[in-house]
């Protein structure tokens, strides 16, 4: 098996799909000539032509509206919103129009639409740098996945292409270069389930709950923690953040009695809060501590390198926290 | 075409009833006075063509053909609703007649109505998209995302903005720079016709000129009919902002029985057929009350039905993915 | 001391900021001849003319987006936004325009805005009976409050307005007909200052931490408690949603060991979640019992009546909640 | 201005280089090429006049004087920056110097413009707004929505777009149904103007001419400056959607050499002169390189500092309230 970037893992589904299914379309800003802010669409309009990649104008609530109708007319739109920060434009498209139709019309039609965009920074200052997860998670009628590996990133967006209601697929931008192995052979049209979380490592005194990046941060803590001080963490990729696969990790923490979530978001009213507030609930029995959070400080991220170094959860944070646990 | 619009007026004169004995809820908004523009609009289309709308939106429903005691269910809240009470009256939609539904987000379907006709010239179906909304809608930004994309792709879609001469109490010199929402086309090069929004011939004719010029290839059209509510905003409206005489002066162009003596006039029919269609419509609107009234309330065990078209529940052992539509629905619900 | 309601409270509290200095202007959408969507805004226009309350088109970024010019150009807007649900529009310029400006510009100019807008339910459908308060106080910048009484709602709105940051200001539509006593004389002119909860209610066995409508519901099981149950209920209204006055809470737990939160936000990813994420870390050692939450459903508000009625948090719901707790 | 235009294209240059070597991060939009655009507009105003520009906006700053050394140290992250490092590259401002700041969400700033203005006509303060953006922004809704509100209130307020043929990599035809910008004003009925965006007494003239018609009460006014920028999009740009070609058509028209030359022609000043001004920038420049790197790193225990301007804190005891500016901090910025 060869490795492939995770960059190259989204596009080969996005191109496997384009070929199965005369249906899916590509739209976006910047994602032919210019091949993608992230180089994720390079390639494509050059292979299926500029009706099924099109380039939009600069109009995110537009491009998401757009998406919606012609999902409702027959096809299966994958839009591409540049970075979430830009989605807040494009919100109420996504929360009243494309998670509505479905149930506000009695079930009539369904609105087969992927929304991908992408989280991350890199001193890209306070406007740009912003971690939205939470809220799409918190909507009723999405789903929304948010994969940390290149097999995960095909697996779940074949999925997500495939599924008649609409998914919100955010990518990372600091994960585009890593490398993983996707499955071959007919293995390779699998998709990985929505809903569905993975133990990426097994452990006895800690469960460490992570996503897209902070994953890899998870599973650094993890080994660190291990060779120096003896603790064994159990490390559950999330994948999903909507529906939440509670049973994996409750059934994790029945194991570990201590939780610790990873998460890029900010403190006060980010996806993690809304993990912890359920979680407490369904885990207070086995827990023998409380429920701890990595997390962004509640404050824009600033774009000095210094001052931004400072507000970015690392693997250092996930490891000082097991720490203070035990 | 006279019938349909006694059918709009008897229909919402009937909601309006309802709604004073609290049977119905919410946000009610009539489109008495208005009734020539979807009558005159649909009726210049073919079946297979595509409408949406925005929240006033009972009038289209009963155009395209969508049976009055379902629609009234709806407003009542009845699981026999058009939507089984999910939506209510902002929400009417009928996916089999192409009636893709009212919209409450002002604006919001303007671009959806865009990527609908996407599709249709995509697919190569020879449908165009009917998109209808206010004159207040042109102030949104969703209004210049949507006529954008729809001018810069050449698409099939024609936008009808129903200008009413107001948003909700808001004036149009209060609401826009231009006082014709035309005007605003001419940003996107985009054709446009004025008509009459009170008479229905007036926008049956423009209608048929937008939809042979879509239909051609030639790309979007926009429609402006000129039109007037007699009644409030919403039921909730008391109509502060207008004076009492101004509504006067536009009720003396009363679209129906204006183009009943056009029918008169012309021997379409006479006026001893014309009251009695307003007879049977009127016993229709009592049987739609009736019925609504019968149907059952939708099941408050059932609310967190079609939430999602695939649901997914990582809870059950079996996982209950597969359960649910795996195909798009759309692909059945077209024509 | 005579009875106002909640709509004269806040009406009072714009007119005489209007009336006490120049720069307060008021925009919105039917906030002139049509007396405002729920008549808060009645008379304003005839009193002060519409240079100082301004029609707006229906432009709910746009509105933001100007009141931000017009704060940075020396005036104090108070903008309307008609319903919460219309607020997503605008988010963009909430999030990235009104909360940034003061901190990526280094401090050198705040942006002196009120958003007032208004969240409720009463069947109108799944676009426009959303509670988003949640997504509001997760954003650092903001300041957020949600009053439920006619005299905080006055005076948190004169603080609003004088507060130099830009100030979410949610009203809620089935409290505007609610009464209540107004401070007269020198003590009208008191701000209740923002960040500050208070107790309400005291008691021994349950703190109940609501605010707005579920105030309301909240005091009412209290009373239902403490009459068929002999539970005796303190009760908080948090009043402040960012930045949330914990210290009262938690006192108020320290003596109670039970917490119940009470909203009208999804389950999932709600404003309770967030409340309860961090509560559950600082009130750990006091609890008794997991905190429990009274929320709504993760469903869309469908229209019927019998739907609605099943969705909506009552005092019935809070009251079986502290029933199940003890 | 030929030393103004030499400014903003050393700096830039220099920019682009400390970035090559990592001392600055993020993105970095370079304004080479589009010079005469900010140094043409910003001389036809007045020093009170108001700027608002979009995050390609280190050009702008210069012009109005701000500190070329504090300017180097923002895109170096560091405490002496113009933001003190927290906004970097794509958000410089100066509230003191009426400079109201780049920003970065395409179009955002376009109705702050207008809101700006109407403070200015509300205070009958005689100040207009510039307002620059992209031909990209034209696209947004926002821009539609400002534009609207300008227009409807008869605001102080010039928008300026830059049209350099380009979004990202989007062309014109991919991003627009009409290629000159100006058109999209037709739709508010604003008055417009189209400058050669590579001539800097062409953006002069256009601008003088639309400050006036602003000063005068007229309300707003449209410019569109054709111009091109002969770097990438950003740093990140690998260019791949325009030919090498192209750019080389468009730097024959480079605006700096060619008003030197028309002030050589015009005696102006001599070429000798010309070669002096070039030199002493260059100076200033490497100066502004070396301040930049030697000034401090902001303090990572002030991060938090700003997220208000009144910070209150429900934990402290004496609840912090009345610490931090009770008065908008706006009414001192003020002149
Ligand atoms: C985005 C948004 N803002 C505000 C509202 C509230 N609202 C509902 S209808 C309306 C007026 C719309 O006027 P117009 O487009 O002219 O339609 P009309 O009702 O006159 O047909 C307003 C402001 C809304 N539903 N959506
Ligand atoms: C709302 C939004 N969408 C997308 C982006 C990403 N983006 C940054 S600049 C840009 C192109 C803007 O083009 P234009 O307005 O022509 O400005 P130019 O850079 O050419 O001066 C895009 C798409 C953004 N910053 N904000
Ligand atoms: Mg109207
Ligand atoms: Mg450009």
């Amino acid at each position: 098996m060869s490795l492939v970037s995770y960059r190259d893992a989204v596009r080969s589904a996005l191109r496997d799909e384009m070929l199965r299914d005369q249906r899916v379309i590509l739209m976006g800003e910047d994602i032919t000539g210019y091949g993608g802010s992230y180089a994720v669409t390079k390639g494509l309009v050059e292979e299926f032509g500029p009706k099924r990649v099109m380039e939009t104008p600069i109009a995110e609530a537009g491009i998401v509206g757009f998406a919606v109708g012609a999902a409702m007319g027959g096809l299966i739109p994958v839009a591409e919103l540049m970075t979430v920060n830009f989605a807040l434009l494009a919100l109420d498209q996504i929360v009243n129009s494309a998670a509505k139709c479905h149930y506000m019309f009695g079930g009539q039609w369904s609105v087969p639409l992927v929304v991908r965009t992408v989280s991350g920074f890199g001193q890209l200052g306070p406007t740009h740098s912003q971690t939205f997860e939470g809220w799409f998670a918190s909507v009723p009628g999405l789903k929304v996945v948010m994969p940390a590996t290149p097999a995960d990133a095909r697996g779940l967006l074949l999925a997500a292409i495939r599924d008649p209601d609409p998914v919100i697929f955010i990518e990372h931008s600091l994960l585009y270069s890593t490398k993983g192995e996707l499955p071959e052979g007919e293995a390779a049209d699998e998709e990985v389930p929505i809903g569905s979380a993975k133990v990426v490592r097994a452990g006895t005194d800690v469960t460490l709950v992570a996503y897209s990046r902070m994953l890899l941060q998870a599973l650094q803590a993890a080994e660190e923690l291990e060779r120096s001080d003896g603790v064994s963490c159990e490390v559950v990729d999330l994948r999903t953040l909507r529906p939440v696969d509670y049973p994996t990790v409750v059934e994790s923490v029945r194991r570990t009695h201590q939780l610790v979530l990873c998460g890029e978001d900010w403190r006060t009213g980010g996806f993690g809060a809304s993990l912890l507030s359920e979680l407490s609930d369904r885990c207070f029995d086995d827990l023998d501590a409380p429920i701890q959070r990595v997390a962004s400080p509640d404050v824009p991220m600033a774009y000095s390198r210094q001052l931004e170094r400072s507000l970015i959860p690392t693997s250092d944070e996930v490891v000082e926290v097991v720490r203070r646990l035990n | 075409m006279y019938r349909q619009l006694v059918l709009i007026r008897r229909f919402e004169e009937h909601a309006a009833e309802a709604y004073a004995q609290a049977k119905i809820g919410g946000f009610l908004h009539l489109y008495i006075g208005e009734e020539a523009v979807a009558v005159g609009a649909i009726n210049a289309v073919r079946e297979t063509d595509h409408l949406l709308t925005h929240y006033r939106d009972h009038g289209y429903a009963l155009v395209r053909g969508c049976d009055p005691k379902a629609c009234m269910a709806e407003l009542f809240g009845r699981e026999d609703g058009l939507c089984h009470g999910r939506g209510g009256s902002m929400h009417l939609a009928e996916a089999a007649r192409h009636f893709w539904g009212g919209y409450a987000i002002v604006g919001s379907h303007i671009p959806i109505g865009a990527g609908m006709a996407y599709a249709m010239q995509y697919q190569e179906r020879d449908e165009v998209v009917l998109d209808f909304f206010g004159d207040g809608a042109t102030g949104n930004g969703i209004f210049h995302e949507g006529l954008s994309m729809a001018a810069l792709w050449n698409l099939p879609v024609i936008f009808i903005c129903e200008n009413n001469l107001y948003g909700m109490g808001a004036t149009l010199a209060e609401e826009s720079p231009v006082s014709e929402m035309r005007i605003k086309a001419e940003g996107y090069t985009m054709p446009s016709i004025q008509c009459d929004g009170m008479d229905v011939l007036s926008v049956y004719e423009a209608l048929g000129k937008a939809a042979e010029h879509c239909r051609s290839g030639k790309g979007p059209y926009f429609v402006e009919a000129m039109t007037y509510r007699f009644r409030g905003h919403s039921m909730a409206d008391p109509e502060l902002y207008r004076d009492k005489s101004e509504v006067q002066r536009w009720r003396v162009r009363d679209p129906i029985p204006s183009f009943g003596d056009w029918c008169v006039e012309h021997g379409v029919c006479s006026s001893q057929e014309l009251a009695q269609i307003n007879e049977e419509v009127e016993g229709e609107m009592l049987e739609a009350v009736a019925f609504a009234e019968q149907s059952p309330w939708p099941d408050p065990a059932e609310v967190g039905r079609w939430i999602y078209a695939k649901p997914i529940d990582p809870e059950s052992p079996a996982r209950s993915e597969g359960a649910g539509a795996a195909v798009p629905l759309t692909s059945d619900a077209g024509v």
